[in-house]
């Protein structure tokens, strides 16, 4: 029972973290960024390259978010900035992307599987049961990751622009708020974001050029019944999450493949502000 | 009478009828060369072609509803799966047969279209988003290549199922089966797209909103087409299955879906050929050079896609064919579209009015309120409107004039109270539904379909009435009398080729109005008909508007802001203030009010001046 | 001499198509106080938003202090010392008063003397700073959209029918805060308005539109005008 | 940027692709040249089996360069045409289209994984060449133009299984696979072996192939508390997230592994420690045959050399069994050299391996056990195990 709810604790932490960095791309820019899987497998790389170079398994973390946002700069500068009017082909043009992003990786790292190291191993007994550490490691990463962004949007300058854009775009232009910068900042930080929790998630597996697509479509369902609201996502993450690993556990893990994707969808017909009120 | 003709920037669209022998030509052209295909090529390229081939089917329908219908689907590798798997399940435990042949087909088409079915009666609703039915169709393709591990053995898994006993024909044979099959589909695409009732998918996909408030069910009308496409991408699976001789997850993935997508968008989507063309050519060049330059061969296909998309978001197709013309025209010196005939406008028959004889009053409004969240826009709203009475609403910004006209003409959208039309309650009715019971509405600003002419857009207001025609056009355009009035007198009816983004902005609103009374409502909703309209303009649409009324027994509600106009035109007005009705009376009740005066004015403290 | 505040000439705009506004010219002048008065959909609104940049113009100049804006992003524009309030979803309904308030400035120096100089004028405002914006009355969200204008004691304020829906007394009240934050500043006022008494009040000078052409204009002090005005605008 | 110079830098986009278009059909046209004897790789250097799939081409060159430095075949030099199946059915039909019909290769010689080998078998059958299949695998995989010399369950599953209840005394399994042909077949058997000598399977799950989250099954097998548990993914990513989730888990009970080579399982060195694995070959066979194969490796490829393993080295066999068969044809016409392959037996570092029983070889198997650095210790051997019944019909 206490790993039950542990699997379902930490299945829910890594989409919360995994989710995140398109929430708020979807918040700010209402643009879906079908490059997030990208954007995890570059996280996922360098964490690899950490491990190539040798150095502490702890800086695979901030070099993932530098990479994030370096990419991220330069896609939406060159990319998205086009797009804000079309977000359809948006989506169709951000997946393009991921697929570059998947490709150099593989002209660059070779297309094989490859492991990166972990910095923390083994497990440790929690209420009688053996778990993983690392597991609970990204309980805190999530909860890390969830302040760093409610004190960004709520303790700083930028995150009051940013909420206003999110909630009144012409009033907040009409009041001297550069949208455009809001919305480059926002997508290098949500590029971060995202390349940060592949980072977190590699040592669960292995990198590959193709990691982050599988993640993808769980995090999109994710983010949509969550209408862009962080305490939604966690909300969604939890019981979509939860309902992953009861059905893995309790019917079959490929069944358990699909609930996030099927539950998302039905509860969009329902109820299309998700979990969001509206 | 004022003429609002200016004369249009652009020559009239080419006809159907024009381009009927080219294309048929074409078609032929293309037969020819697969059936000679085999002869000239080497057995490896035939060999990945007939692949290319039903790869470029399945791309086509991913056209039909993106490019033309404006549905992004990547759920059509789905149903290519399901009519693989259909013919490899039935194969391999079955046995091959012919007629287990026609059952495995059978079964792929059964199954697909009610999937299909399913898959659009989530997705298409009333209100629904159109990122929404992106989403379930890219859901479909990942709940199948689950379902496939999950079946265990039975589906083979991963592994998928391989080897069975399928038809015993030749590489080429398969190459000229698929070849013309090909042919034949994209003729048949090229025939409904350009048909009327291919109009009307693009009609949907330009203002889906305007197309249900002219009565069409557009979601019935694109679960429908969902059906017919998934039903063909089936049997290009089906035959992939039959011709490779394995069924695996990857050929229903989302990949797969994601993939179909990219192909349409590089050729151009909206084209037809374009997808077909693109399809087969990157297919084939990818099975040359992936084997050579795997990686940089996809990061090439990466790169062009993400480029088209930022700054060709039509497509390569069409750019090669715009080069083409201008080269074509320069070399004949001959413009490449020629004027064309247009449909010969007739007299529709009489008496399909609602309500005619009805004894209840045309509209009966109680107690509407509407409301969006604690915000009330609309509270305790209540009148009765009869045939004849040429109803204005007036009231200042944010009185809710356009909440209620949409409270009138969509079931769904107030919060409280009744409207009921001639005794019929509308209920929880969606637009669709409502324009049946008798009510025709236009917008306040300007809502028409850019890339239609005006024959067409007039067309699809006769589309509830006199249905439409799948793979050609109707020689004829029947209008009811008034429609025709405000045609004429406006000058539209010598321009019915014309595409309404080239229409002056007056013309347009013409059209709109000619297009609401084409529907035969017999209670008219106008928001604002004479907005950005100059005085001359204004008057004509005015003095149409009277003569409605009076000859045809019309009841009309109309919102307007110019108050000289509504004094001049209505039988009675409704004042609406802060969502509440304030005054409803007589012309010169309204004018002469003081109340209404204050409002209008804001002085409510000082005295004014008479 | 300073350059006049803003110069508006032979502007025409619209949306898409339809041409609302035709051949406008006007102009304000250093701590003068302008009405444009004119009925619902005569292209009042639709002025002020293009000379903020959110509609194109399809004519004409706008120039600003001296400078030439017509082609300039909104966000530019509204840096330059301006406050604009809006017709419509003035403020941000989810966030709270004093986050709506901040946003009244480009950076998070001077709010608290700006806070407490408006916190004078509305004492309401000051005391009311965590609640969330959307759930005041709707005197009190006028108040607070007068406020986050004045916070940043800008040289040109453009105010779109601030009296629709006010207590008389209320607008009472405003006439004279904004009349004693022109004393105070400098500030020109471009008022947008309806309200014909409310805006004579303490205007200058006064335009009329009428379908999307300047009908009239003059001196707002006599009373002759007051009541042409008043007819031209009534039913 | 204005409308003009964004079309020009896209057009000097399309120059560019053109170009490298053009560049790349040069060798594709220039293909068919001289006369050499070539040898189809398609095999998994993306996807689940990009783990092991380079040490095999490494295996299939040293092979290729020993016969061409010593004659050729037939006089003829030996060429490798290497593809990538992606790992998978759909991936296998397009590398086996473009080495049988656009590159015409004389045989195929791979080691893939089961769906790819079963998805490559139609087309095989319509190209009419030699396929030798290398991979160890579920087996009873039967088609005219295949032989396989890896092992097979009749040979991988007893030592382990035996190894358990003898020394671990252990009574109940829990079996975990990736649900495709390999994985079902090789735990199918498995089960049958355990039950057949009184012990119990409590437990057998599969996941799909593509599959690296284990979570809900490492949690049911925390539940069942089996005394061993029996791995046989697909190579490469599930197998290793499966093996390292199991680690961090803190699960105890003794691993057997059906599926890791000893590549991989250097790959993974301390979250594979302690890994049972049953193989036909392993680095440290004191044989002359295999210390020779080893030094040639490494001074081969020196530093790139990538561990030789189960998985890559019948496929060095496999380039020899292939040699012989041509020879004692004279030809490399597919009837007579597919009916010369059963004849011929070629001794390597696995020693002697002839593929004479129902198309499968015969095999001495050895029990290894992965160490803390990721090499493996030879626990016992097995010599001459019989594939047992595979193709009768052949």
């Amino acid at each position: 029972m206490t790993a039950l709810v542990l699997d379902i604790v930490t299945t829910a932490a890594i989409l919360f973290a995994v989710a995140s960095g398109l929430l708020i791309i979807l918040g700010v820019l209402k643009i879906v960024n079908f490059a997030h899987g990208g954007f995890l497998t570059i996280g996922g790389y360098s964490g690899l390259v950490v491990t190539q170079l040798g150095l502490n398994a702890w800086l695979a973390y901030p070099a993932a978010v530098v990479a994030g946002i370096v990419m991220g700069a330069v896609v939406e500068r060159f990319v998205i900035r086009p797009l804000y009017d079309r977000p359809l082909d948006a989506i169709l043009a951000t997946w393009g992307l991921g697929i570059i992003i998947g490709q150099l990786i593989t002209i660059v790292f070779g297309r094989e599987i490859q492991f990166v190291q972990t910095p923390i191993t083994g497990a440790t007994s929690v209420f009688g049961e053996t778990y993983s550490l690392y597991r609970l490691f990204l309980i805190l990463a999530a909860a890390a990751v969830a302040g760093g962004i409610a004190a960004l949007l709520n303790a700083t300058r930028l995150g009051l622009e940013a909420r206003a854009v999110i909630m009144n775009e012409p009033l907040a232009r009409g009041l001297g708020i550069n949208s455009g910068h809001v919305r480059f900042v926002t997508f290098c930080i949500g590029a971060g974001l995202a390349s940060l929790a592949g980072a977190l998630i590699t040592p669960l597996s292995s990198v590959d050029p193709n990691m982050g697509v599988p993640w993808l479509v769980n995090a999109f369902m994710l983010v949509l019944v969550s209408s862009v609201s962080l305490a939604s996502l966690a909300i969604a993450a939890l019981t979509l999450g939860g309902a992953q690993v009861l059905v893995s556990t309790f019917i079959s893990p490929v069944i358990g493949g699909l609930t996030i994707v099927v539950l998302a969808a039905l509860l969009l017909r329902i109820r299309p502000a998700g979990f969001g009120h509206g | 009478m004022a003429d609002l003709t200016t004369t249009p920037a652009t020559l009239p669209r080419r006809a159907f009828s024009g381009r009927l022998v080219p294309a048929g030509s074409i078609a032929g052209l293309c037969i020819v060369a697969v059936v000679a295909g085999p002869y000239f090529l080497d057995s490896y390229t035939v060999n990945i072609l007939v692949r290319s081939f039903l790869y470029a089917a399945t791309a086509l329908t991913v056209d039909i509803l993106w490019g033309y219908a404006g549905i992004l689907t990547f759920g059509q590798a789905a149903f290519f799966g399901i009519g693989a798997y259909a013919a490899g399940i039935t194969f391999t435990y079955m046995d091959f047969s012919p007629q287990t042949a026609v059952l495995a087909l059978l079964a792929g088409l059964a199954v697909s279209a009610v999937v299909a079915w399913i898959t659009g009666w989530i997705s298409f609703f009333h209100r629904a988003s159109p990122l929404y039915v992106a989403i379930v169709t890219l859901a479909l393709p990942i709940i199948l290549v689950q379902v496939l591990y999950s079946g265990g053995t039975f589906t083979g898994s991963s592994s998928g199922l391989v080897g069975y006993n399928t038809f015993d024909l030749s590489v080429e044979a398969w190459f000229t089966i698929c070849g013309i099959g090909l042919v034949v589909l994209t003729t048949a695409a090229w025939f409904f797209v350009n048909s009327d009732f291919g109009r009307l998918l693009i009609a949907i996909r330009e203002n889906e909103q305007r197309c249900t408030y002219l009565g069409i069910n557009a979601p019935r009308v694109k679960i429908l087409l969902m059906v017919v496409m998934a039903m063909i991408a089936s049997v290009a699976g089906y035959a992939y299955a039959g011709y490779t001789v394995v069924v695996a997850p990857e050929i229903g993935s989302f990949v797969f879906g994601t993939e179909l997508v990219m192909w349409v968008a590089l050729g151009g989507r909206g084209t037809l050929i374009g997808p077909v063309l693109g399809t087969i050519a990157i297919d084939v060049i990818s099975a040359y050079l992936s084997g050579n330059l795997p990686y940089v061969w996809k990061l090439i296909i990466g790169s062009i896609f993400v480029l088209v998309i930022v700054a060709l978001p039509q497509g390569i197709v069409p750019v090669l064919k715009t080069g083409l013309r201008r080269l074509w025209s320069a070399a004949t010196r001959r413009d490449a579209a020629p004027c064309v005939a247009v449909p010969a406008l007739i007299e529709a028959p009489e008496g399909r009015r609602a309500g005619t004889g009805s004894d209840a009053p045309a509209l009966n409004v109680a107690d509407l309120a509407c409301s969006y969240g604690s915000l009330k826009v609309l509270e305790g709203v209540a009148f009765k409107a009869l045939g004849s009475e040429l109803l204005g609403i007036i009231g200042p910004n944010g009185a809710g004039k356009t909440t209620l006209m949409r409270c009138l003409s969509d079931g769904y959208e107030r919060t409280g109270g009744t409207v009921a039309v001639f005794g019929h309650a509308i209920a929880r009715t969606p637009p669709q539904g409502v324009v049946g019971l008798g009510i025709g509405r236009s917008f306040q600003t300007t809502s028409l379909f850019e890339t239609l002419t005006v024959a067409e857009s007039l067309r699809l207001a006769r589309y509830r009435l006199d249905g439409t025609r799948m793979l050609s056009h109707a020689p004829t355009l029947a209008l009811p009398d008034s429609a025709r009035r405000v045609i004429t007198a406006t000058g539209l009816d010598r321009q019915l080729a014309i595409e309404c983004r080239h229409l002056s902005h007056g013309m347009k609103r013409a059209l709109e109005l000619a297009m609401v009374l084409a529907l035969e409502p017999s209670v008219l909703l106008l928001d604002e008909p004479t907005a950005g309209l100059t005085k001359p303009e204004r008057t004509l649409i005015g003095s149409i508007l009277v003569d409605l009324v009076q000859r045809e027994g019309l009841c009309t509600l109309i919102i307007e802001h110019d108050l000289d106009f509504v004094r001049e035109i209505s039988t009675r007005i409704i004042v609406l203030h802060q969502g509440k009705v304030l005054l409803d009376g007589s012309v010169a009740e309204v004018v002469g009010s003081e109340l209404v005066r204050t409002i209008y004015a804001g002085g409510a403290h000082q005295e004014l001046a008479p | 001499m300073s350059p006049t505040v803003l110069d508006i000439a032979d502007l025409s705009s619209g949306y898409g198509e339809a041409i609302v506004l035709r051949n406008v010219s006007l102009s304000i002048r250093p701590g003068e106080i302008f009405a444009l008065l004119g009925k619902n959909g005569m292209g009042k609104s639709t002025l002020l938003k293009t000379v903020l940049g959110f509609l194109p113009a399809k004519r004409g100049r706008i120039k600003l202090f001296g400078e030439d804006v017509t082609a300039l992003p909104t966000h530019l524009i509204a840096r330059k010392a301006i406050a604009y309030t809006p017709q419509e979803q003035t403020l941000f309904q989810d966030l709270t008063v004093e986050d709506n308030l901040r946003l009244g400035l480009r950076d998070d120096r001077g709010f608290a003397e700006g806070l407490a100089r408006v916190s004078e004028y509305f004492p309401i405002v000051g005391k009311r700073l965590s609640q969330k914006a959307g759930t005041l009355s709707g005197g009190e969200q006028k108040m607070l959209i007068v406020s986050r204008a004045l916070l940043g004691s800008p040289r040109l304020m453009m105010i779109d029918e601030i009296s629709e829906g006010l207590q008389p007394s209320m607008i009472q009240r405003l006439t004279e805060i904004l009349l004693a934050e022109r004393k105070r500043t400098g500030t020109a006022i471009f008022v947008v308005e309806q309200n014909v008494p409310f805006a004579f009040s303490m205007a200058d000078r006064y335009a009329v539109l009428k379908i999307g052409e300047i009908a009239d204009d003059g001196v707002a002090g006599d009373e002759l005008a007051a009541a042409r005005v008043q007819d031209q605008l009534r039913v | 940027m204005t409308n003009r110079a964004r079309s020009n830098a896209m057009f000097s986009k399309l120059r560019t692709g053109a170009v490298i278009f053009a560049l790349a059909l040069v060798p594709v046209l220039g293909a068919q040249a001289q006369e050499v004897i070539k040898i189809g790789i398609p095999t998994g250097l993306s996807g689940a089996n990009s783990v092991v799939a380079p040490s095999v081409v490494q295996s299939a060159e040293l092979a290729v360069d020993e016969i061409n430095a010593a004659g050729g075949i037939l006089g003829k030099k030996v060429a490798l045409e290497v593809a990538d199946d992606g790992s998978g059915a759909a991936g296998a039909q397009k590398a086996a289209d473009s080495l049988i019909f656009q590159k015409k290769v004389n045989a195929l010689i791979s080691m893939q994984t089961s769906a790819a080998r079963n998805g490559m078998l139609p087309v095989v059958s319509r190209g009419k060449v030699p396929y030798i299949y290398t991979s160890l695998y579920e087996g009873r995989s039967c088609n005219k133009y295949l032989y396989a010399d890896g092992a097979v369950p009749e040979q991988m599953v007893g030592p382990i299984v035996d190894h358990f209840m003898d020394e671990y005394k252990a009574k109940t399994f829990f079996l975990v696979g990736s649900d495709y042909a390999f994985g079902r077949g090789m735990l199918a058997f498995t089960k049958a072996y355990i039950e057949k000598k009184g012990g119990k399977v409590v437990g057998d799950e599969y996941q799909p192939m593509d599959a690296t989250d284990w979570t809900a099954i490492i949690s049911k097998m925390r539940s069942a508390n089996p005394d061993a548990v029996i791995f046989s993914t697909a190579g490469g990513a599930p197998n290793v997230t499966l093996q390292k989730q199991y680690k961090a888990a803190g699960m105890k009970a003794p691993v057997g592994n059906l599926s890791v080579d000893e590549g991989t399982a250097k790959t993974m060195a301390a979250d594979a420690d302690g890994v049972f694995i049953s193989a036909s070959f392993l680095t440290n066979i004191d044989t002359s045959a295999n210390k020779k194969f080893m030094s040639a490796m490494k001074a081969k490829f020196g530093d790139k050399l990538l561990t030789p393993n189960d998985l890559s080295v019948p496929e060095y066999d496999a380039v020899y069994l292939y040699k012989a068969a041509v020879e004692k044809a004279k030809t490399t016409t597919a009837e007579p050299v597919i009916a010369a392959l059963a004849e011929v037996s070629f001794d390597g570092p696995r020693g002697k391996v002839q593929m004479n029983a129902q198309r499968h070889a015969p095999l001495t198997m050895y029990l290894g056990q992965v160490q803390a650095d990721g090499s493996v210790k030879i626990v016992k051997s097995f010599p001459n195990v019989s594939p047992g019944e595979q193709c009768p019909k052949l």
